[in-house]
């Protein structure tokens, strides 16, 4: 056990209880796994990506490269889990991952063995012979070895939600500068939001062995937390990782509402994405610890010297028995000091530095701690760390220590400032990358900025803060920073230790050692970007936050062009790891997308109807009736009976557009290949209006109820899309016309009653109006009431080639005008019907819909080139007159049967002269839409054929392979029932 | 040069420490003339370079690349190699990429890891289902091979995938199973040793920024590396192309827009193959490396930002929880944007013109790194025949004005519904 | 990305419907040359790196066509209009 | 995936109870039944002499995002020279008459009494519900009593305005959207507990 015996922010009157691979251990309140695991001595966690070598735990935040766990069981399952960052709970379980048999005896450590074969592209130069091994040998081997954890393959059990919000300032971090800079803004008025991704406030506060305003910081974090809280106008988010800044000063964001418990409790999300609109955004997310490269350095034990000191006080945990420390900067040095302060026993500190800032110098003596000069540690042993050798000039020695920290100094965690395309600038004083142009809107405060001193992170964020509230249009008085001695904050640029022996990690998780930089050197992949494609350094799930500055570092050496020039690579979002889950939230499964019931909807359901999903509406597919062994029997039934009697169905997913004003006939003239400003009062038409590019846009009915006043029909699936368009001619094209559109799909349900009886049926629904063939005749319009008083529109129109009527009611009336109709259709056997039979009637009569409006054909093309009016201009018509929509070999709409009637039609088979190869070259249109014909006795079809109206009579291939279906038949016209369409005028 | 790739050498330099490795390709520096130049160090741009010179003989030919190869769309792909397309005018050039694929990497010398682990575009109503057996059958009849999936064989396939509480029910799929994925960067720097061994100069860090002229032709470009004449200069820039054409006067058929694409963690073997969902905009295949490498629709808005927004982030992930709900608890691990040359039917342009000594190669939409090999070797012909071979034979410039478009999707004349 | 739509106010883009370049004039139908200006109307864009002229239109807003003038190099907004000549409006 | 509502189909209006934890709710929500409401829309460059009538008529029409009462009708801007009417205790056809008989001859009137839903969303936790959603800022700073939003919530398009101080809001959802709009708003309540009335019993 390395717990120390006081000190941490950790609740030690409670003991919570987890496992990790199956050991149980204990913790308590305000562990992390990381610390727990430490605390239990428990050193080896992971094994790496390509050499499976023993990897224990590095960081202490969210940076972590090595300690990933799956945690939790089952469809809870999470895999590459950083162990540093998540909270204990009782009962957590964890388990190694990318291990067999067991973390400690891994099989695939063999690889470290071949190591020198696997240098950086080592993949590309190999596995090609023989050719045919890579697919069936290589590269599944290659698979299995690869990857990280393992997913649980179940659905995800827990909610995600997300959410909006708003603020004058947003502060990302809560470390000094960002404390600091939240309860400036706040105290000015300002609507403030403080996100910290860890569960604590305070960031290195929480660490380091300072003063604040003259009592320790911690009291500093408390208070400050405390006033934060208490103000109306600051929302203090714990938990939440800002991870992507957007336009428009959008940061998002993910809150993990329930990671710290076993299962969320009732009515909580497992997480909540925000996106956060953010006046203005001051980023203080202050800096990492860096590695430092030198053989060994990957060995369990072996961690940032920020992470030892951080388990030490925040934790009260000694990472080992006893440390030492390796750094080059006097922020190591007092980390170091730091975690001897706490208890850790620090056997040396080791600097790169030949002299140390006295006052260091004599701190370490105070505590005791020996001080190795102008030392480099050059060797590590053990497979959980057990010893370490130590270079001074010419001489060497060896300590036995279980835990070494390592700090080559402050990377500026300032991911976020790179979203937006900014690029860091190198600053050789700090040896570090800062902020160079940032996010409009945001300002960096402390030490993301290289503001490394305590001091001038409260004087920056508190100054900050202000600035920000005041461009947010809120001044307050300037108010002092706190005050707090200026920390030491000297380095020396130090990147590698020359010395040979074990491999020399630049990226732990990735296993890009020192060697492979040179391998990429070596063969040219030299610019920032192809050093990290080709090593892959950068790309582990760290995304290079602890590698990506020693690996330019090495090259900028190898290239002697300086850090400088070499530059880094770019950040992009989100900046840690975000679960997929939460950037859905609700929108999964079944409410991935809005369900849209029609008007007649539940009484479908009460007969019992099979539904069919259509855009986001749920209509009717067909109606089956006891005894019916499939739908095709449902669907001939239904066929028949409107044929012969009656039949009806909700229309009301049609696009309605009511469109009213003094220039609707001219508009309607204008985007309709056709005339409409000559229709009466009364009637409709069928229209079809192109795209600017001459192709079909959709189709429909056009009624005109008054001389000022139209009411529109659209396709289903283009409801949406017209209605944008006509919007789009009137106010950006013809600005001068006087029309004002309206969406009346949703006030009106429609209900078509079709076949010869069915004028029978209207009849005893009117309230009296005539609806005979001489007062209602075809294509007519009446306005008038149905069932005693409710307003009704009846456009007597026809989709089926039968007489038929489209009944409209206000919505909520719609299931009372169907349970009307049946009622008054019983005596004639009127039958419900759904799409299915809706699209039988419609290919017997060969009239077009979606699978013939798909976007690539013309007017021409199905057959309907002269209704357009040759007398007006309309969208569409110019391009429609291009050479290729005129070609005599364009495919032209006809109808097609079996030959052999017995066969059946299968759309989107392709038609083949007899007696030609199947090529694409000898390909002449295919099958668009198909039904068996009850009418007829056998199937029908539809499509597209060259020169297919020459054609009628010949005999082609419908040729269908992925169906293993290839027959003969017969071209003919698309009216296969009724083509004088005398049925639908009686 | 770069030597051979071999065991022999593989073993070598495990046992002299990996110190034997020459560059890749040479870092060119640029001469006054070449016979070609072609405008563009992405995968398009360096396989031409490739073809010229193995196909045609053409080896006085300079790559300009104004970053570091690769730098481009050809390295911010989801790196999917498929030829499942429509229309006659486009599946057979995919065709002839895809066989291309199949033996690029002993061509090469350089393992691309092209794995052909199959697509499935699955189908979730009888219209898409009728529709997607015409491109099955179009795919047959240019030999490309497909399969039209009934749910319960994709649900074999696929088990992880969401049949049974789903908003959009899985009713099949359209299976291609040469189809799979390629590593990016490895076709870019395979092309980019091939062409280099065959002569060619790969010239960084050279930005073009104007147009030689001589009496109407273009005779060459001015560069930040100086003026470079050539007899024939080639565009292959992708979303820059209007960029480089501004400087000619040309307004082309093209929109740049910002296509973003996701990679998660990695994760042990997860998926098979390359999945569509096609009620949403999401599309996921698994690398070697065990990440999901997923995408969806474009950003929407005219961009050369190389970057894009939350609400497509949301919609690509709203669609991949619809369809695979176990991945809720897994992690995106980084998020890009590509610059795409959407153009104004959705599919690309490999011509001669529209100015003499001119030649271009745009319009790939989302779609181009598949056609990365089919492209170079068809511009190549293009270039050096001064005339559209077959396979690109549909790809011109003048089909807008002729009519003649290729428009996959049927959605006219706006960019962003491709 | 936000778009500050002159009825709504600031709203998120995705409320928005994109269509493109709104420096294009429909041609004159009935000109001579009417089949070549169709062709560049309708398909060849300036597609300009920086301020970029084009149309949005409020679809889940207030249902208007917006000129919105955007850099296409930072998404940067510069300016958004009523598509609709603003004679029409009434300023509220 | 919510067991919350694994119950209720997605065709039918979350049905009428208390979802979320016990107690007192923190959010609650009625469908508003019995109103009448049309589309009011001005002709081409007649917006000004169209709200002049309807000041002389006595409903002060503001061409701006906002909702206006006079305590028989309240209209509320939708969009340039356009408004959203809702009365209570009159048919369509009556509010049309009405409407007819201020606005002219010329004005464009659609019956819309059928096309919608109107919910009214209240409690001390509306607006944190509701930010689960809708991307407008709802403080009070930013949006008051009176203002009013056209937008999309959950990708269902709704119109909605803060119709009481304490504070409480209307939204105008499609009919066919409904279902969808009341799933979401209930799994975005229950946490703080949410009581649905009007809704019907399932």
């Amino acid at each position: 056990m390395t717990r120390l015996s006081t000190g941490g922010l950790i609740d030690r009157s409670r003991t919570l209880s987890f496992t990790f691979d199956g050991v149980a251990y204990k913790g308590h309140p305000g562990d992390t796994l990381a610390s727990a695991l430490l605390a239990n001595g428990v050193r080896l966690v992971g094994r790496s990506f390509k050499y499976h070598r023993p990897r224990g735990i590095f960081t202490c935040g969210s940076e972590e490269p090595n300690a990933l766990v799956e945690l939790r069981a089952g469809a809870r399952k999470e895999p590459n889990t950083r162990a540093t960052t998540v909270e204990l709970f009782d009962g957590l379980s964890a388990q190694s991952q990318n291990r067999w048999p067991s973390l400690e005896h891994d099989a695939l450590s063999v690889n470290q063995l071949v190591s020198p074969f696997l240098g950086a592209g080592f993949y590309y130069k190999t596995f090609m012979w023989p050719a045919s091994f890579w697919e069936k040998v290589y590269e599944p081997f290659i698979r299995r070895a690869a990857g990280l954890g393992a997913a649980s393959e179940l659905p995800d059990p827990d909610t995600y939600e997300k959410a909006f919000a708003f603020c004058d300032v947003l502060v990302i971090g809560s470390g000094a500068a960002g404390l600091a800079a939240a309860l400036s803004a706040a105290r000015s008025g300002a609507r403030v939001i403080l996100a910290e991704e860890d569960f604590r406030f305070g960031g290195r506060l929480l660490t380091e062995d300072v003063a604040i305003d003259g009592a320790p910081a911690r009291d500093f974090v408390a208070h400050a937390e405390a006033e934060l809280a208490a103000l109306p106008n600051v929302r203090l988010m714990p938990r939440t990782t800002v991870f992507g800044a957007y336009d428009g000063s959008e940061y998002a964001c993910v809150e993990r509402v329930s990671d710290h418990v076993a299962v969320p409790a009732a009515f909580q999300p497992r997480q909540r994405l925000w996106r956060i609109i953010a006046k203005r955004a001051i980023l203080a997310t202050g800096a990492f610890d860096r590695p430092i490269v030198f053989p060994g350095n990957d060995r369990p034990g072996v961690m940032t010297a920020q992470a030892l000191a951080t388990y030490a006080r925040r934790f009260g945990v000694g990472a080992g028995a006893n440390a030492a420390v390796f750094t080059n900067n006097d922020a190591g040095v007092s980390a170091a000091l730091a975690a001897t302060h706490a208890g850790v026993k620090v056997e040396a500190l080791i600097d790169v530095r030949e002299a140390l800032p006295s006052a260091l110098l004599a701190k370490a003596k105070a505590l005791g701690v020996r001080v190795i000069t102008g030392g480099e540690v050059i060797a590590t042993k053990g497979k959980r760390l057990s010893s370490i050798t130590v270079r001074t000039g010419s001489r060497t020695e060896t300590l036995a220590v279980e835990a070494l920290g390592i700090s080559g100094g402050a990377t500026p965690n300032l991911n976020l400032t790179c979203h937006l395309g900014g690029k860091p600038v190198y600053r050789e004083d700090i040896a570090a990358f800062v902020p160079g142009s940032v996010p409009p809107g945001m300002s960096c405060a402390g030490a993301v900025a290289g503001q490394f001193s305590l001091a001038e992170c409260l004087k920056a964020g508190t100054e900050q803060g202000a600035t920000a509230a005041r461009d947010a249009g809120f001044a307050g008085a300037a108010l002092p920073a706190p005050k707090a001695e200026e920390t030491a904050t000297g380095i020396r640029a130090f990147w590698q230790v020359k010395a040979k022996g074990d491999l020399a990690f630049v990226d732990f998780q990735n296993d890009v050692s020192a060697k492979d930089v040179g391998i990429a050197h070596k063969e040219g992949f030299r610019a920032v970007e192809l050093l990290k494609r080709y090593t892959t350094m950068g790309m582990a799930t760290d995304q290079g936050k602890n590698s990506n500055m020693a690996g330019l570092a090495l090259m900028a050496e190898l290239t002697g062009q300086g850090i400088a020039a070499t530059g880094t690579t770019v950040f992009r979002p989100p900046y840690t790891p975000v679960a997929l889950g939460v950037l859905a939230g609700h929108h999964r499964e079944k409410d991935f997308r809005p369900t849209r019931p029609t008007p007649t909807h539940a009484w479908a359901e009460k007969q019992g109807a099979v539904f069919v999903e259509t855009g986001f509406w749920l209509r009717a597919a067909y109606f089956p009736k006891p005894g019916e062994k499939d739908w095709l029997e449902s669907v001939n039934r239904e066929v028949k009976a409107t044929r012969e009697s009656c039949g009806v169905i909700d229309v009301s997913t049609f696009g309605k557009i009511d469109l009213q004003g003094p220039d609707v006939g001219t508009f309607l003239d204008r985007v309709y290949i056709n005339m409409f400003s000559t229709l009466q009062v009364g009637k409709a038409r069928y229209g079809v209006m192109l795209r600017e590019d001459g192709l079909v846009m959709d189709d429909g009915t056009t009624a005109r109820l008054a001389d000022n006043h139209y009411v529109m029909t659209t396709t289903t699936a283009n409801a949406g899309k017209v209605f944008q368009h006509l919007e789009y001619c009137l106010q950006v094209l013809w600005p001068e016309l006087d029309v004002q559109l309206s969406s009346i799909s949703e006030q009106w349900a429609q209900i078509a009653v079709s076949g010869p009886r069915s004028r029978d049926v209207l009849a005893k629904l009117v309230d009296g109006a005539d609806v005979s063939n001489a007062a209602l005749p075809f294509m007519g319009v009446a306005q008038t009431t149905v069932l005693g008083g409710i307003e009704a529109r009846i456009f007597r129109l026809s989709f089926s080639g039968e007489l038929g009527y489209e009944i409209a009611v206000p919505a909520r009336q719609g299931e009372r005008l169907m349970e009307a109709i049946m009622e008054a259709g019983k005596p004639f056997g009127i039958t419900p019907y759904g799409t299915e039979t809706l699209g039988v009637l419609r290919i017997e009569k060969g009239h077009v819909s979606g699978s013939e409006l798909n976007g690539q054909t013309s007017a021409r093309d199905l057959g309907m080139g002269r209704m357009a009016s040759t007398k007006k201009d309309y969208i569409g018509r110019v391009l429609s007159q291009r050479p290729a929509f005129l070609d005599p070999e364009r495919p032209i709409f006809v109808g097609f049967k079996p030959v052999d009637t017995a066969q059946r039609l299968r759309a989107g088979a392709h038609f083949l002269k007899v007696g030609v190869e199947p090529t694409t070259h000898n390909d002449e249109g295919y099958l668009t839409s198909v039904a068996y014909s009850p009418t007829l006795g056998h199937s029908i079809g539809l499509g597209f054929l060259k020169r297919g109206l020459e054609r009628i009579g010949e005999q082609v291939r419908a040729y269908d392979p992925v169906r293993g279906s290839d027959i003969l038949v017969e071209v003919c016209s698309p009216a296969f029932v009724d083509p004088e369409g005398e049925k639908q005028r009686v | 040069m770069s030597a051979r790739y071999s065991f022999l050498s593989l073993i070598s330099n495990a046992l002299n420490g990996q110190t034997g490795w020459k560059p890749a390709w040479r870092d060119a520096h640029p001469k006054p003339t070449y016979d070609v130049i072609i405008v563009g160090g992405g995968g398009h741009g360096l396989a031409t370079a490739y073809y010229l010179a193995k196909e045609h003989g053409i080896r006085n030919v300079a790559v300009l690349e104004k970053g570091h190869i690769g730098s481009g769309n050809a390295g911010r792909n989801t790196t999917i190699i498929r030829s499942n397309y429509l229309l006659p005018g486009n599946e057979p050039f995919y065709e002839w990429s895809m066989k291309l694929w199949e033996g690029l990497e002993q061509d090469l010398n350089y393992n691309a890891m092209v794995s052909q682990r199959g697509i499935i575009n699955l189908i979730h109503s009888d219209a898409q289902r009728d529709a997607y057996a015409r491109r099955g059958n179009a795919m047959r009849l240019a030999g490309a091979g497909s399969e039209l999936l009934d749910a319960e064989t994709v649900r074999k396939m696929c088990p992880f995938l969401n049949f049974d509480n789903a908003r959009f029910p899985i009713k099949g799929g359209l299976m291609q199973s040469r189809a799979g994925t390629a590593r990016h960067d490895a076709v870019v720097w395979g092309y980019a040793r091939g062409a280099d061994r065959l002569g060619v100069d790969i010239i960084q860090n050279c930005e073009v920024t104007g147009f030689i002229r001589d009496n109407g032709a273009v005779v060459g470009v001015e560069t930040t590396r100086g003026a470079i004449r050539a007899g024939k200069v080639a565009l292959a820039v992708a979303g820059s192309t209007s960029r480089l054409t501004r400087h000619l006067d040309l307004r082309m058929p093209l929109e740049s827009h910002v296509l973003q694409a996701f990679v998660s963690e990695g994760l042990k073997p997860l998926i098979p193959g390359v999945i569509t969902f096609g009620m949403g905009h999401f599309y996921v295949s698994q690398s070697d490396k065990g990440g999901l490498v997923f995408g969806g629709d474009i950003d929407g808005y005219n961009s050369y930002a190389q970057r894009g927004n939350m609400p497509v982030v949301e919609d690509v992930l709203e669609g991949g929880m619809a369809l695979m709900p176990m991945i809720g608890r897994l992690r995106l691990l980084r998020s890009w944007g590509g610059l795409v040359d959407m153009s104004m039917d959705g599919s690309p342009i490999i011509d001669v013109g529209p100015l003499p000594g001119l030649y271009l190669n745009t319009g790939w939409n989302y779609g181009g790194f598949k056609a990365t090999p089919a492209s170079g070797w068809c511009f190549a012909y293009t270039i050096a025949q001064d005339r559209a071979h077959d396979f690109n034979g549909a790809f011109r410039l003048d089909r807008f004005r002729t009519g003649n478009i290729l428009d996959e999707k049927g959605v006219g004349a706006q960019p962003n519904l491709h | 990305m936000r778009i500050p739509c002159p009825y709504c106010g600031s709203r998120d883009a995705h409320e928005f419907a994109y269509l493109g370049d709104a420096t294009l004039t429909r041609p004159d139908p009935a000109a001579p040359d009417a089949a070549e200006a169709f062709h560049a109307y309708t398909y060849l864009r300036e597609n300009p790196e920086g301020a970029h002229r084009e149309y949005w239109y409020h679809a889940n807003g207030c249902r208007r066509w917006l000129v919105v003038t955007r850099n296409t190099k930072t998404h940067e907004i510069l300016g958004v209009e009523f598509a609709r000549p603003s004679t029409d409006e009434v300023p509220a | 995936m919510s067991d919350l509502l694994a119950h209720v189909p997605h065709t039918r209006l979350v049905p009428e109870g208390h979802y979320g934890p016990a107690g007192t709710p923190g959010v609650s929500a009625r469908q508003v039944l019995g109103l009448a409401a049309a589309t009011l829309a001005a002709p081409r460059g007649k917006t000004a002499a169209l709200i002049a009538s309807f000041a002389d008529a006595g409903l002060p029409l503001v061409d701006a995002p906002k909702a206006m009462s006079n305590g028989v009708l309240t209209a509320v801007g939708t969009g340039p020279g356009r408004w959203l009417i809702t009365a209570e205790g009159m048919t369509g056809a009556a509010l049309l008459a009405h409407l007819r008989a201020i606005a002219g001859p010329d004005a464009a009137l659609t019956d819309q009494s059928d096309a919608n839903i109107i919910l009214e969303v209240s409690g001390a936790a509306a607006r944190a519900t509701l930010a689960k959603g809708i991307a407008v800022d709802l403080d009070p700073l930013a949006f008051a009593h009176g203002d009013a939003a056209t937008t999309v919530v959950s990708h269902i398009g709704v119109t909605f305005w803060q119709s009481e101080e304490a504070p409480a809001y209307r939204f105008v959802v499609a009919r066919s959207f409904a279902p969808a709009f009341l799933r979401w708003l209930t799994v975005s309540a229950a946490e703080f507990g949410f009581a649905l009335t009007g809704t019907g019993r399932g």
